[in-house]
């Protein structure tokens, strides 16, 4: 489904991806693992058009290059960035608003299956996003990408400042969107949720995927954990 | 003498607030050069430089000096007594403190009358008639005019509103004690955009008469709101109905309601009414600026009479001085450098076979209603010049 | 700042605090005493009102009713500059520099006042010696020397966060408040972290909000629990994982024990 | 609106202000040049209208620079700093009038001092208000309290003198060794000596705790409340200090003049023209303003006396400076100090060089037509004949407009060609050098 | 004061009101939403009241009444997609000092083009004359017709507000823009769109403002800081206060010419003695009526020092 291909990439005149290639396919969860600045981030990046990139980038037959942000959003790609990015001023209501194409409607998903998900939201629904607390900042931006019907969903360290019991939460229903249908793109860097729920794991180093295997696999390599992954 | 070229430095706004006014005023000394160079007793060449002084006291003795700086020995200001005040200040030092290079400054609109009084100097000569002078006029004129009865009074509240105003009081308790101030008050200066309060208060105070000092847009507006109101049976006695703009503002609406003090009026007959007519046949705009014709004549007058056109001759020969205005024999007074000449009250009427002078295409004129002689109009002055030895 | 340890030697206290935004009431009644020099990790679910209570002491906003306590001092209701003038000192959850500022300037800015240079004009900041060596003193401190000149927003974000620390600690307060402080940081880096953290606060009060239990387990004398904005549970690590509310309403089964063990 | 962080006056490669490190060789050459130009200048450029100007500008090198210590250190966008600037002419003139009538025994001299203390005064007494607020609240409160005091100054002609000001004479007094402050030469060395001075004292405000803590509270005015500062009084000393060197500069000002009015003195165009052209020199440097200041007496003496399009040029040039160069005409200088630093001068200038002439011969055109235009609307009386750079030519000629058309798509056409050529060049170049610092050649 | 010179005021101060909102709706669109200080706002207004001028003498002044307000949109538009969108990475101030530097080359285009004097723009024979008659005093249609559309204004940008994301579009990608790109909406488009919206609100304003008014190159100057005036007291990015703004400020400043009190009549109503030689007598002196037209700034300090969030305002910055 997507297709990533000698993808390099860059910030000015730094060169940031090395040739990346991987590939995710329907319904596939991929965890993407890395140490801090090995270019994961990136790559979410080069994928939703955000960064300069060179290289082949293919989602469902479509060649990405040179489409702007708002283009590939709508071809059906979701993406949830490491920094939140909530719209502070704006009430979550309104956030999750914005995350809507068009009016919405023939979306899998609903407000009201945003706030069942995550209850909490549904309480604060009027309150300005800038003063909900981090971990429920973390939420609405899921919920929020959510609204936008995505069949591919990149999401970029979900669980950072998640107390531990919401991590598991989002480790279930990011199940349950595979169960839906939605591939999933998981960055992430604590290997605890990724390890449970992932169909495939990559590691990221250096801007290069440097492993590509089944958790088991990344689990009994602990060459690979050891040198890209620090633990 | 003959065949020299006099190099007159114009300082006036060509941006801003008043650079529709400047813009006029350039071309009118500009074309009246023009006139005046093809035929004139001394034989000089008129030459005019332009420089916007952008109606700032600051920013005019920067020009000045750059005017000096270009071999201007002459210059001409008359928008505002700010840089009025500051030509004066800096040609008193400047001329003191450089002899044999002296500057010589002709004010041909800045009215206010401490020019002349308080604030008098050797080197100013002014062609305008001031505040009191048209103000002494205008209730001259009123004097007659029994039906006014209630007056109420509107300026902008800056040193020539306050002065219009008080003159006006004076001068109708003098002459019309019976007359009722019912109003007196003070907008600021280009600020109103909405004077339907203002009007709202005149009609309140049952006024016949409004004497206004207002120009350009506080002007135009006023009146547009006082014709919009139906305020139609009030006259406004203004002094700057013809000044650029007003006349569009006026319309058919202020028709016969609308009258003016000045020293001359648009359907003048003779040399003035040529040059006004080639005026608007060249530019298609008016020539109300009309002392600009007294700047050259007086000019060149004086350079016949001194034999030179050395500032310094010139303004001891000017003093005092009687030489032909457009309008007969003028004189410019020795003991504070007002020019006396005669006044007239002009009515906004519609144009007629005999004041066809279609004001700014409107088709509607200032007419002559009454013609005041030099002596009327004349004010006193308290001027202690001091004259260079 | 010297400790100033009467009404009954607590560095901060907690009475019945309350707070409400509108109609929410978010903090309902928390209340907590910290002895000087003990670290007490805050825990709690996300929305539990953890970086509220910060807020509370620290002067980003009043509470609605109850008393905080530095030293004994009644502080709440006080502007922010007063209470960190009086020896309390915090940092962000959502990083919070000088984004135009060098790291050594940032750090200098943040020991300014402690050393009583106030609001000089009259005094050149190259000649006063002891704020420079401070400041440079922390800035190898959080092994930032290397990057002296760097402007603060041309960092990493894991240097970010260190500058975030060495800002809140440079003025030399006593109790010092870090929310989420390792958030973001990589596992090795949070380990680092952990030590700097545990060197630079040695003999202050600290109070430090964390989700990543192998953190709070390694650094906590006592651990605070947050729920709901009370404090449910106040007390030493190993009966905190023990007791059940606090499982159920935040650990959580296995991620939890996971990464406690972790480290 | 402009949070505080957000009034980034400057591309963040340019942030960081000067600071002043302990004297080294290098600082006390560049100070000493600076003395020697405020000596020389006069015997360089000899005119009276090049005495006034050199005057004006430096005054207006305090003014801008105290301007700019809001804006480029403190993040605090006023509209209102004529106020100041205004207040303190008003002050001195009042003051230099009594002392003429003898009852001030204060020699001129001094004068500029009692300027500078009334614009602190109005500072400490109006700052106390506006400075309680950052921000776009901060710019709205100042331009407000900018149109009010404004309106003022026609209001109370006891104290403003209405619309024609307030006049004296500076050569009150006897004068000492023959120095009457008469002669324009002495008034420009007394505000040369105020400029070198105030300039020096203004630099080394930057490296005072208040100057840095300054630059701290416009960055992240919420954290400084956090390690023990409180922002309005650090806002608030910082604009009395303002307030009193744009009080010095008033005062010379008026000193300069002999005349202050109200309704430009304190005016908020006046305001804006601080703002204006602070910026346009380069509020993210400390000597930028300084720039903006010479650029600011140009434009308003001399460009206005050039050109009757001058309004025209002056809002290209705004327009085009902010879109291409946002730090202003000091980040340009730096950017080719840098250059400088790293050898890599030489190798741009030749592409400088074509820009230029290409730049020039566009300019040549654009102008011609220009001015034609306003020749054919405001100087009509005088016949389509005008002179344009010691050419004549008729501005009701198809032929002229053709040919200086043709002049201006040739010479953009070439620029732009030039310039697609130069930012390779730039680029490259940036990149090495880039390459160079990573490699730690740090200079 | 009396009934019918009460009743007169009132309508005044509301229609001035109406007038000021229909000036300032466009700037609060803009300015709410973009956070752009746009000092040109009243060059477009001067715009749209020139191109009104230079249009109905071809196609007369109901087709001008559209056309006008679509060309100086476009131009909005233009100004930026080729100018302001270039700046705004850089911040708010250099934003603004874009748009005075537009505002410069305006009023010299306008004034290379139309002159620098007034231009005949008249009233179309349908808005001429008096709507109604109230007390003797006329009041005329075509301030009938400003409250029309001001009214409308309101209620088609309030429509906007409400009806549509994109105000929310905006906010958000203030903070955010690649967020908001990646949730798929056209960020770049919308800010013109927004923003040549606003000019052409700005447009209609002089189209109709220029004839029942004055149409002269300063009246851009003249109405350039009252509508900040506006747009600030009501509250920074609410449009309800704007609209309660401007008919605030009408009221107050109508009522406020009518009112000869000064602080020295009042004092001598309390039998205090004052005179030219009391201290301070120049400010006792002054009459309400002379600082009407100044009191909205008064009102503008005032309300930043007490509620900086504006009337109605969310938000403080
Ligand atoms: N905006 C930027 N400008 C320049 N370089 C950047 C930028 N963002 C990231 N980089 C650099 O690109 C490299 C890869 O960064 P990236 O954010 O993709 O890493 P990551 O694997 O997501 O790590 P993290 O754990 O920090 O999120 C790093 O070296 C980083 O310093
Ligand atoms: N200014 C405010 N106005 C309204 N509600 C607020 C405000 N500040 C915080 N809240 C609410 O209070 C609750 C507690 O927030 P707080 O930030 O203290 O949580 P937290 O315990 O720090 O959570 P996390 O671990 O996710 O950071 C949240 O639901 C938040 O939405
Ligand atoms: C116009 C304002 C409402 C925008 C906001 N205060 C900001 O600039 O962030
Ligand atoms: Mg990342
Ligand atoms: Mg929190």
């Amino acid at each position: 489904m997507l297709k990533i291909e000698n993808l390099h990439a860059y910030y000015g005149k730094s060169h940031v991806l090395h040739g990346v290639n991987f590939e995710v396919r329907p319904g596939e969860i991929v965890a993407l693992l890395g140490r801090n600045g090995s270019g994961r981030s990136t790559a979410a990046k080069a994928i939703m058009g955000l960064v300069h990139w060179e290289g082949h980038i293919d989602w469902k037959g479509t060649n990405l290059a040179g489409r702007k942000a708002y283009e590939i959003a709508h071809l059906g790609l979701g993406y949830v960035p490491e920094s939140r990015d909530v719209f502070p001023n704006l009430t979550v209501q309104q956030n999750l608003l914005l995350g809507q194409k068009g009016n919405g409607r023939g979306s899998r998903w609903s407000e009201d299956d945003m706030y069942a998900m995550f209850p909490r939201l549904g309480e604060r629904r009027n309150v300005e996003a800038g003063v909900m607390s981090g971990g429920e900042q973390q939420m609405l931006t899921l919920c929020r990408t959510l609204m936008g019907d995505p069949d591919l969903i990149i999401i970029d360290e979900p669980t950072e400042g998640l107390a531990p019991k919401i991590v598991e939460l989002v480790g279930e229903y990011l199940t349950t969107l595979k169960g839906k249908g939605i591939s999933v793109l998981l960055i992430e860097q604590k290997l605890t949720i990724a390890m449970t729920i992932s169909d495939r794991a990559l590691v990221m180093g250096h801007g290069n995927i440097v492993f590509s295997g089944t958790p088991e696999q990344l689990r009994a390599n602990a060459g690979v954990r050891k040198e890209w992954l620090e633990v | 003498q003959k065949g020299e070229t006099v190099k007159i430095a114009w300082l006036d706004p060509l941006s801003g607030l008043m650079a529709a006014v400047g813009t006029n005023q350039l071309k009118t000394w500009q074309y009246v050069a023009e006139e005046f160079n093809k035929k004139n007793a001394s034989g000089v060449k008129f030459e005019i430089i332009g420089i916007d002084n952008k109606l700032s006291p600051q920013e005019t003795s920067s020009a000045l000096r750059s005017a000096m700086d270009q071999g201007a020995r002459y210059v001409v200001q008359g928008n505002g007594s700010g840089p009025a005040l500051a030509i004066i200040d800096a040609l008193d030092k400047h001329n003191a403190r450089n002899p044999g290079k002296e500057v010589l400054y002709l004010n041909y609109a800045a009215v206010d009358p401490d020019l002349t009084n308080s604030k008098c100097s050797y080197w100013h000569f002014r062609l305008d008639a001031d505040t009191s002078m048209k103000m002494e006029a205008m209730t001259t004129f009123m004097k007659d005019h029994p039906e006014v009865k209630k007056v109420y009074l509107i300026n902008q509240n800056y040193a020539h509103g306050h002065q219009v105003s008080k003159y006006a009081k004076d001068m109708l308790k003098r002459k019309r004690p019976d007359v009722e101030i019912v109003g007196d008050d003070f907008a600021p200066l280009a600020q109103v955009r909405d004077f339907s309060p203002y009007i709202a208060k005149i009609k309140q105070s049952g006024a016949d008469t409004v004497i206004t000092g207002n120009w350009g847009t506080d002007l135009s507006l006023l009146i547009k709101a006082a014709n919009d109101a139906g305020l139609n049976n009030v006259s406004f006695y203004t002094y700057y109905g013809a000044v650029t703009g007003s006349p569009t503002a006026l319309g058919a609406g202020a028709a016969g309601r609308v009258y003016m003090v000045s020293y001359s009026h648009a359907n003048l007959p003779g040399e003035i009414g040529r040059m006004r007519d080639g005026f608007k046949k060249k530019f298609n705009d008016d020539m109300y600026a009309s002392a600009v014709y007294h700047g050259f004549s007086m000019l060149d007058a004086a350079f016949v009479k001194a034999k030179s056109t050395d500032p310094a001759k010139v303004a001891s020969v000017l003093e005092g001085m009687k030489f032909n205005s457009f309008n007969g024999e003028a004189e410019m007074r020795k003991t504070d450098h007002q020019m006396q000449q005669g006044l007239f009250i002009t009515r906004w009427e519609k144009t007629s076979d005999k004041y066809p002078n279609d004001s700014e295409n409107t088709g509607y004129t200032f007419v002559p209603v009454k013609y005041y002689e030099p002596y009327v109009a004349s004010t006193p002055t308290s001027c202690q010049m001091k004259r260079p030895s | 700042m010297a400790h100033n340890d009467s009404g009954g030697g607590f560095a901060l206290e907690l009475r019945d605090l309350h707070k409400s935004f509108g109609k929410t009431e978010i903090i309902r009644g928390a209340s907590l005493a910290v002895r000087p020099g003990e670290r007490v990790a805050i825990i709690g679910p996300n929305g539990a009102g953890k970086s509220t209570l910060f807020n509370l002491i620290s002067g980003r906003f009043a509470p609605t009713s109850g008393e905080v306590l530095l030293h004994g001092a009644r502080i709440d209701g006080r502007a922010p500059f007063e209470i960190n003038r009086m020896g309390l000192s915090r940092s962000f959850q959502i990083t919070n520099i000088f984004p135009r500022l060098s790291v050594f300037e940032n750090l200098r800015c943040g020991v300014l006042w402690s050393l009583g240079y106030r609001y000089a004009f009259w005094r050149f900041l190259s000649r006063l010696q002891d704020a420079n060596e401070r400041a440079t003193q922390l800035m190898e401190m959080i092994q930032l020397s290397g990057k002296r000149d760097v402007l603060a927003m041309n960092l990493t974000y894991a240097e970010q966060r260190a500058l975030e620390v060495g800002i809140t600690i440079a003025g030399g307060a006593s109790v010092i408040l870090l929310d989420e402080p390792t958030s973001g940081m990589s596992t090795t880096e949070t380990t680092r972290f952990i030590a700097l953290i545990r060197e630079v606060t040695e003999g202050r009060t600290l109070l430090t909000v964390e989700h990543d239990m192998g953190v709070v387990f390694g650094l906590a004398d006592r651990i605070a629990v947050v729920v709901y904005g009370e404090v449910i549970a106040f007390d030493t690590p190993e009966r905190v994982r023990a007791n059940p509310r606090v499982q159920e309403a935040y650990l959580g089964s296995v991620i939890a024990a996971q990464q406690a063990e972790g480290h | 609106m402009p949070t505080p962080s957000q009034v980034s006056t400057v591309p963040p490669t340019a942030a960081r202000l000067a600071q002043p490190r302990p004297l080294s060789g290098g600082r006390i050459a560049i100070w000493s040049l600076f003395a020697l130009a405020l000596v020389a200048a006069p015997y360089v450029f000899t005119s009276s209208l090049a005495l006034t100007m050199l005057s004006q500008i430096g005054y207006l090198i305090i003014i801008c620079l105290s301007y700019n210590i809001l804006l480029g250190q403190g993040g605090m966008l006023s509209f209102g700093h004529a106020v100041y600037t205004g207040l303190g002419s008003f002050m001195t003139i009042h003051a230099m009038n009594m002392a003429a009538r003898g009852e001030l025994p204060i020699p001129l001299a001094f004068m500029p001092l009692v300027g500078g203390l009334a614009g602190a005064f109005f500072a400490v007494l109006l700052g106390f208000v506006t400075t309680r607020r950052a921000g776009t609240t901060f710019a709205m409160i100042t331009l407000g309290i900018g149109e009010l005091v404004a309106a003022m100054a026609l209001m109370f002609p006891e104290f403003f003198g209405g619309e024609g000001g307030i006049t004296t004479d500076r050569t009150y007094g006897k004068g000492f060794l023959g120095i009457t402050f008469g002669p324009a030469i002495q008034v420009y060395y007394l505000i040369a000596a105020y400029c070198f001075v105030c300039t020096a004292l203004m630099f080394a405000f930057t490296g005072t705790p208040l100057g840095r803590i300054l630059n701290a509270v416009r960055d992240n005015p919420e954290r400084v409340e956090f390690i023990g500062y409180n922002t309005q009084r650090v806002r608030w000393f910082a604009f009395t200090i303002a307030g009193f060197f744009a009080g010095i500069g008033g005062a010379l000002a008026a000193i300069n003049f002999e005349i202050v009015t109200g309704a430009d003195s304190v005016s908020t165009i006046r305001s804006g023209g601080y703002l204006l052209f602070t910026f346009l020199g380069g509020a993210g440097f400390f000597f930028g303003p300084m720039i903006g200041a010479a650029l600011l007496v140009f434009a308003s003496v001399l460009l206005s006396e050039l050109s009757k399009a001058w309004l025209l040029y002056l809002g290209l040039a705004f327009l085009f400076m902010v879109m291409f160069a946002p730090g202003g005409v000091a980040s340009l200088i730096m950017l080719n100090v840098r250059l400088a630093r790293f050898g890599k001068l030489r190798a741009v200038l030749p592409s400088y060089a074509a820009l230029f002439v290409a730049g020039c011969v566009a300019l040549l055109g654009a102008a011609a037509m220009v001015e034609m235009a306003y020749h054919l609307q405001l100087n009509a009386a005088l016949g389509p004949q005008m002179h344009f750079l010691g050419m004549t030519l008729d501005a009701s000629a198809a032929q002229s407009w053709v040919v200086s058309a043709v002049v201006f798509l040739v010479g953009a056409a070439a620029f732009e060609v030039l310039r697609r050529r130069f930012l390779r060049l730039w680029s490259a170049v940036q990149v090495e050098i880039e390459q160079r610092i990573a490699r730690g050649e740090a200079v | 004061m009396n009934a019918e010179f009460f009743v007169i005021s009132l309508l005044n101060g509301v229609s001035y009101g109406l007038l000021l909102f229909m000036l300032s709706s466009g700037l609060t669109l803009i300015f709410s939403m973009m956070g752009v200080l746009n000092f040109a706002h009243t060059s477009f207004y001067m715009l749209g009241a020139y191109f009104a001028y230079a249009l109905s003498g071809a196609v007369g002044f109901w087709p001008a009444l559209f056309l006008a307000p679509l060309m100086v949109g476009a131009l909005g538009a233009a100004f930026e997609r080729y100018s302001l969108r270039r700046v705004h990475k850089f911040g708010h101030v250099p934003e603004l000092l874009v748009t005075f530097g537009l505002s410069y080359l305006i009023l010299e285009v306008v004034q290379l083009i139309w002159g620098r004097s007034t231009v005949p723009y008249g009233l179309p024979t349908q808005l001429q004359g008096p709507l109604f008659t109230l007390y003797g005093t006329q009041f005329p249609k075509s301030r009938s017709f400003i409250m029309l559309v001001a009214v409308l204004m309101l209620l088609s940008v309030w429509l906007l507000l409400t009806r549509t994301r994109i105000g929310l579009v905006i906010q958000a990608a203030l903070k955010h823009p690649q967020m908001v790109e990646a949730l798929g909406h056209n960020v770049p488009r919308v800010f013109m769109l927004v923003f040549g919206g606003g000019c052409a609100l700005a447009g209609l304003a002089g189209v109709i403002g220029g004839n029942t008014y004055v149409t002269e190159p300063a009246m851009a100057a003249s109405v350039g800081s009252i509508i900040f005036v506006v747009v600030v007291v009501g509250g920074m990015g609410s449009l309800a206060g704007a609209f309660l703004a401007s008919l605030l400020i009408g009221v107050v400043q109508t009522f406020a010419v009518a009112l000869d009190w000064s602080a020295a009549s009042a004092l001598a109503h309390m039998g205090v003695q004052v005179g030219e030689q009391t201290f301070g007598w120049p400010l006792l002196k002054l009459t309400v009526s002379q600082v009407a037209p100044i009191l909205p700034y008064l009102f503008l300090v005032l309300m930043l020092i007490v509620r900086p969030r504006g009337l109605l305002g969310t938000r403080e910055d």
